[in-house]
């Protein structure tokens, strides 16, 4: 059993969307293989690459059995060569096709960046739009059992940075469907970012094609004192940080935006007029990330609406620790979230 | 050097085929010479990569590929564009930043593209483009379509560890890539010998066991030969094939004449008679190998100075791009 | 004559800090040079590297006969691979030496974007220390002349996200010569971006070898109405603001972080409860840059003196275009800053 | 295979030398069966890539090596670390997350060190470490010590360009540098031969004409008498030099066991006698070749498993790090 899955089984405690319901469920992964398979079904254009694709554990379940479905040529293992074989997917999505290149991590990107940055955001419009680039580029986020340094990164906050990536990060078994499915078919450069911690957490999953527009936020919870604006595994923190707040009176609307390129203003600025309180809870380091960002549109275009200074909760500025000790003083989770709201409403 | 050119390629080359070789690459040499000519005007404000002295190449390679086959390109792209058949108007236009440039004044001189002859743009980070041949390669093989897809680029770009990257994947998923190296031994204003183990780019594919030569790129007919063998190698599903051009820039990195040369050039660059010429020498073989009347060469380079007079006055009068469109085209 | 130069010759007028006074005055590109030669004179650990780096023009004149006098063994120029040479620069400064790693822009690192973010930036924390990288990276961001969507970016915006990372932005000559000095006596990775605009600009810079410490803000012009924090060229730019509005009876306060990691919080909030007005002018991307953080910053802690809705004077969300006409649409500069200045005055 | 191995190496090494790899490949076998044994306590909370089956080659490298020639490992490194010298007791505590960690905890089992011996670090970037070693030994050329470095890695790192860059730097300026790739066939559960135009990583090094050399990774001696060449040519100012090492990973990528083998594994790779041990191979020809007695080898094992034992006794009872410190150590 990989370690990773090892320290979620024992750390995350499951999280059930539809706790109860008599529905079909899917898990994260479950999702993300039915939205996989779907799209190679539908269309031939798409093809799928990435190191392990083909491994007994499937990309962590995400693509299991495409292979013997769909073919070698459809779905093929990629060597240890991030750079080329981004640029491979760009090239062949300059040729019509839809790749989707598979990551392990977000780290391993770092290979890749110029072919990220200086290829695929710029050929668009740099050819002013003659050649878009149909690419899914996925990454799942570590996290846990010493992971370290270099295999926990999340680095969204690099990809928000540059202009012609859309980047999105589900945090629910239904979203990483319909957003997967949505990335694969916008005809532009979609960075895709998963966590780990979510492949165990299930919800209702229809069994459908459906696609999640870009740019919609969701309100996860409704509530009406503090609005956290949460991304990734941080949304199921905030939702169980609210729960616990629920039982002091504290009412917290949790807002999940889905995409964070582009990314849903409105909802963030309607659930603050009514608030007037924010807190912005990211799985990324804090400076410099994508959280500024959130913190910053809103100090412009909700300023009257700021009640009191917005607060974000996200990873202090060190590069991540291996030890279980220092792993546990460096997430932030659902006591962070707790004390954070109920600073704000002293 | 500058003896005689002598006339290799007989039984390779037909007459006409030579003819349409000289067309080629006369109209690059051309064009090329009106934009040094006007570039102090700075009406183009653009920065350019001149390709005076490797005209040889492009017109060598590009005369075995069809619309469909695809190229992608570098910083110095005029010729790969022209060789290939892209717009002339629109790459004149591209360089005076107008809105009826092949990019609609969005690229400049180093983003040159023209989708409808299978030119899918020029990359101006050195090594950057290559893999995306071979990503188009991979397209044609899914496709199943008999087409070839090729990267230009030039010696500095053969150290990027992209390069042995897009080599190693190509060979083994055997697909119809062929990369071209122009090596001219420099890179801007450095010798490629304080930057490879050797000059010999045509070495690197031994890595793979991949196929490759090197040939003289001052020599059209012997670049048209080999890329002859190294397209139909690849076309008929052999994998991947890499052909180093040994060319020389008759010109600075960037910009109009070689102000410095002085100053960086190998002594064996600075002697009189370094430069060599493949249109001249072209020509020559032309009319006397191959008894063609100096009078048609000359009509058809008279004819060529119309057609680019002409594309630099569509240029020059196009209308700018509107900075309304700052915006536009981030996404399709 | 490279077009850069000559772009510069026209656009840019030329800036003396020092106007009128009859002292030593450097350019910004002499004061990198002299700043390097006493660099490689005190401490025979340095050494610099970089493509062109013995071309006639001396990377912008920054290296200009540094060759000759130090050997080719401490001053030599490197292939067209950004990843190893930056990697190989790692390898040596882990053993004693101390690299300068010259880049003609900041677009060519994303080749090297894995040694920076995953290797230099870890190597200290992910190993308790024991292994400083004590690793100067040098890139001078381009402009104009259709420069384009890829020898045009700033990029700071990412380095300033990865922890581990100090990023270094001088304005002046005086503060280039100071900081790059520090820069490499510094333990740690120091990202050192210049902007090519800045180079014809000169100002009075002492000839001993001096230091400008990391983390301190300096206060380029005093001013009362609104605090303007301004990074590399738009420093210029705002102080030509400046100088406009006083006019108009406008007082502005212009700060320059010099380095944005560490960055200094105390001046510009301590302006800030003077003037409680903030615009942050950057010469890089609007979205997730690192106006972001800065504006986020001041939302968080200087909430109370806030008395306006801040505004970032940044680029456009787009890649750089080509055409003049697109570029001249694309920069801000001092009408932005007047722009945004009247605005927050009314 | 499992044949009776014989003892090429009579010539080369002594009986001492022989007997003290025998002590660093047992010592390395018996630290990771360790790790193995307790893994599944859950008390190591970091990722572990054991090396058992690959214990020849580090021992057979490091044999050459002094304290100031200089390693980098990767993500599979504890034979590196054991081999160069690096502290036992450190390491075993860095596995248990402890501040006695080799990196006080903040590293875990991919990113050991110890430069105390002069092993400055485990990437577990892969291909990530490789021009360190090519920095280091440039440092080594300009402080004119007459020293050595050595890079680490895995079949799979030689796929990214950076490997390549890196040879090309080394050839460039010649630097004492040697490559030593440990070619397991796999990367993860991937075979290489999904991954590489053929299995010979020792091919990749003739793009540059830079020497190189296969050898059997699975033979101690064999490898000692290649990287004695490989060492001393690199050391006398020749340049850069690779070995590729065959080698067989007897578990899965990481953890303990190989619980998927049936599942990814090349057909030969799940054949009865498909293992080969280098350990057990080396103590056959000690015994019958060099007429070693058993009981003096069972004696080092004995007193290795004492070191070890109270390693892990050490490692368990050390103290955590302070959460208080998680912001220590970011710069120096
Ligand atoms: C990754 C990267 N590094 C550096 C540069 C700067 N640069 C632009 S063109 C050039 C020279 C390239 O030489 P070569 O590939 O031989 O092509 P040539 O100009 O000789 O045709 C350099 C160094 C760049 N554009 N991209
Ligand atoms: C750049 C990068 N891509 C992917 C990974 C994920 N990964 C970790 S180890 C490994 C296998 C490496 O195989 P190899 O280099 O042959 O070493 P081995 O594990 O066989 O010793 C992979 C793919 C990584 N760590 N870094
Ligand atoms: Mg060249
Ligand atoms: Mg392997």
């Amino acid at each position: 059993m990989p370690w990773t899955k090892l320290q979620i089984e024992r750390e995350e405690p499951a999280f059930d969307e539809n706790l109860g319901q008599d529905i079909r469920k899917l898990n994260f992964g479950e999702a993300l293989r039915e939205a996989l398979d779907q799209a190679l079904e539908r269309d031939p254009r798409v093809y799928a690459m990435g190191q392990g694709i083909n491994d007994p554990g499937g990309i962590f379940g995400t693509t299991d059995g495409l292979r013997e479905k769909y073919g070698n040529e459809r779905v093929f293992d990629t060597p240890l060569a991030e750079e080329a074989t981004i640029g491979m997917a760009i090239g062949s999505a300059m040729a019509g096709l839809r790749p989707v290149s598979i990551h392990n991590r977000p780290d391993f990107l770092m290979m890749a960046m110029d072919q990220i940055v200086n290829a695929a955001a710029k050929w668009c419009y740099m050819f002013a739009g003659q050649v878009p680039i149909p690419l899914v580029i996925r990454a799942c986020i570590g996290r846990g059992w010493g992971s370290a340094a270099q295999h926990s990164q999340s680095l969204h906050g690099l990809f928000t940075h540059v202009p012609g990536l859309k980047v999105v990060l589900p945090s629910t078994a239904y979203d990483a469907k319909g957003l997967f499915i949505t990335s694969i078919a916008d005809e532009n450069p979609v960075i895709f970012i998963e966590h780990r911690w979510l492949f165990k957490h299930q919800g209702s999953v229809p069994e459908h094609v459906y696609s999640i527009p870009f740019g919609q936020a969701t309100v996860k919870r409704p509530g009406k004192d503090i609005t956290v604006l949460a991304i990734s595994h941080m949304v199921i923190e905030s939702l169980r940080a609210a729960e616990e707040l629920e039982k002091k009176g504290i009412s917290l609307e949790v807002i999940d935006p889905r995409s964070l390129h582009p990314f849903d203003e409105e909802t963030l600025l309607q659930s603050l007029s009514k608030t007037g309180k924010l807190i912005v809870a990211d799985v990324d380091w804090k400076t410099g990330g994508f959280a500024a960002e959130v913190v910053a549109t809103v100090a412009e275009k909700g300023f009257h609406d700021l009640k009191k200074p917005p607060v974000r909760v996200c990873l202090p500025d060190v590069p991540t620790p291996a030890s279980y000790v220092l792993e546990e003083a460096f997430y932030r989770g659902v006591p962070d979230i707790v004390q954070a709201a109920e600073k704000l409403m002293r | 050097m500058n003896e005689f050119p002598s006339d290799n390629s007989a039984g390779v080359i037909s007459t006409d085929q030579l003819i349409g070789l000289y067309r080629e690459m006369a109209r690059i040499r051309l064009v090329e010479l009106k934009v040094e000519e006007l570039y102090h005007l700075d009406e183009m404000k653009t920065p350019v990569h001149l390709a005076l002295g490797q005209e040889a190449v492009s017109s060598g390679v590009c005369a075995h590929l069809g619309t469909d086959d695809r190229i992608f390109s570098n910083h110095r792209s005029h010729a790969h564009y022209l060789a290939k058949g892209g717009d002339l108007k629109a790459m004149i236009a591209e360089f005076y930043c107008k809105e009826t440039g092949c990019a609609k004044g969005r690229g400049g001189s180093m983003h040159l593209i023209d989708t409808a002859v299978g030119h899918f743009g020029s990359s101006a980070i050195v090594g950057g483009g290559i893999p995306h041949a071979v990503g188009a390669a991979l397209a044609f093989k899914m496709q199943k379509k008999p087409c070839v897809a090729v990267s230009f680029f030039g010696d500095a770009a053969s150290e990027q560890g992209v390069f042995f990257e897009s080599m190693s994947l190509a060979v083994l998923k055997r697909l119809p890539v062929i990369f071209v190296c122009e090596n001219n031994a420099y890179s801007v204003c450095s010798h490629i010998s304080v930057r490879q183990p050797n000059p010999d780019v045509v070495m690197r594919p031994r890595a793979f066991d991949m196929p490759a030569a090197q040939v003289d790129g001052m020599d059209v007919s012997a670049v048209f030969a080999k890329a002859k063998e190294a397209v139909e190698f690849s076309r008929q599903g052999h994998g991947p094939y890499l052909l180093e051009c040994r060319v020389q820039r008759w010109r600075g990195h960037a910009g109009a004449g070689d102000p410095l040369r002085e100053k960086y050039r190998a002594p064996q660059d600075l002697t009189p008679d370094w430069m060599r010429d493949p249109l001249a020498d072209c020509e020559k073989i032309l009319m006397a190998d191959r008894q063609v009347n100096g009078e048609a060469l000359e009509g058809i380079k008279a004819e060529l100075k119309k057609e680019i007079d002409q594309a630099f006055q569509y240029a020059q009068e196009s209308p700018l791009p509107d900075k309304g469109d700052l915006e536009k085209f981030l996404f399709k």
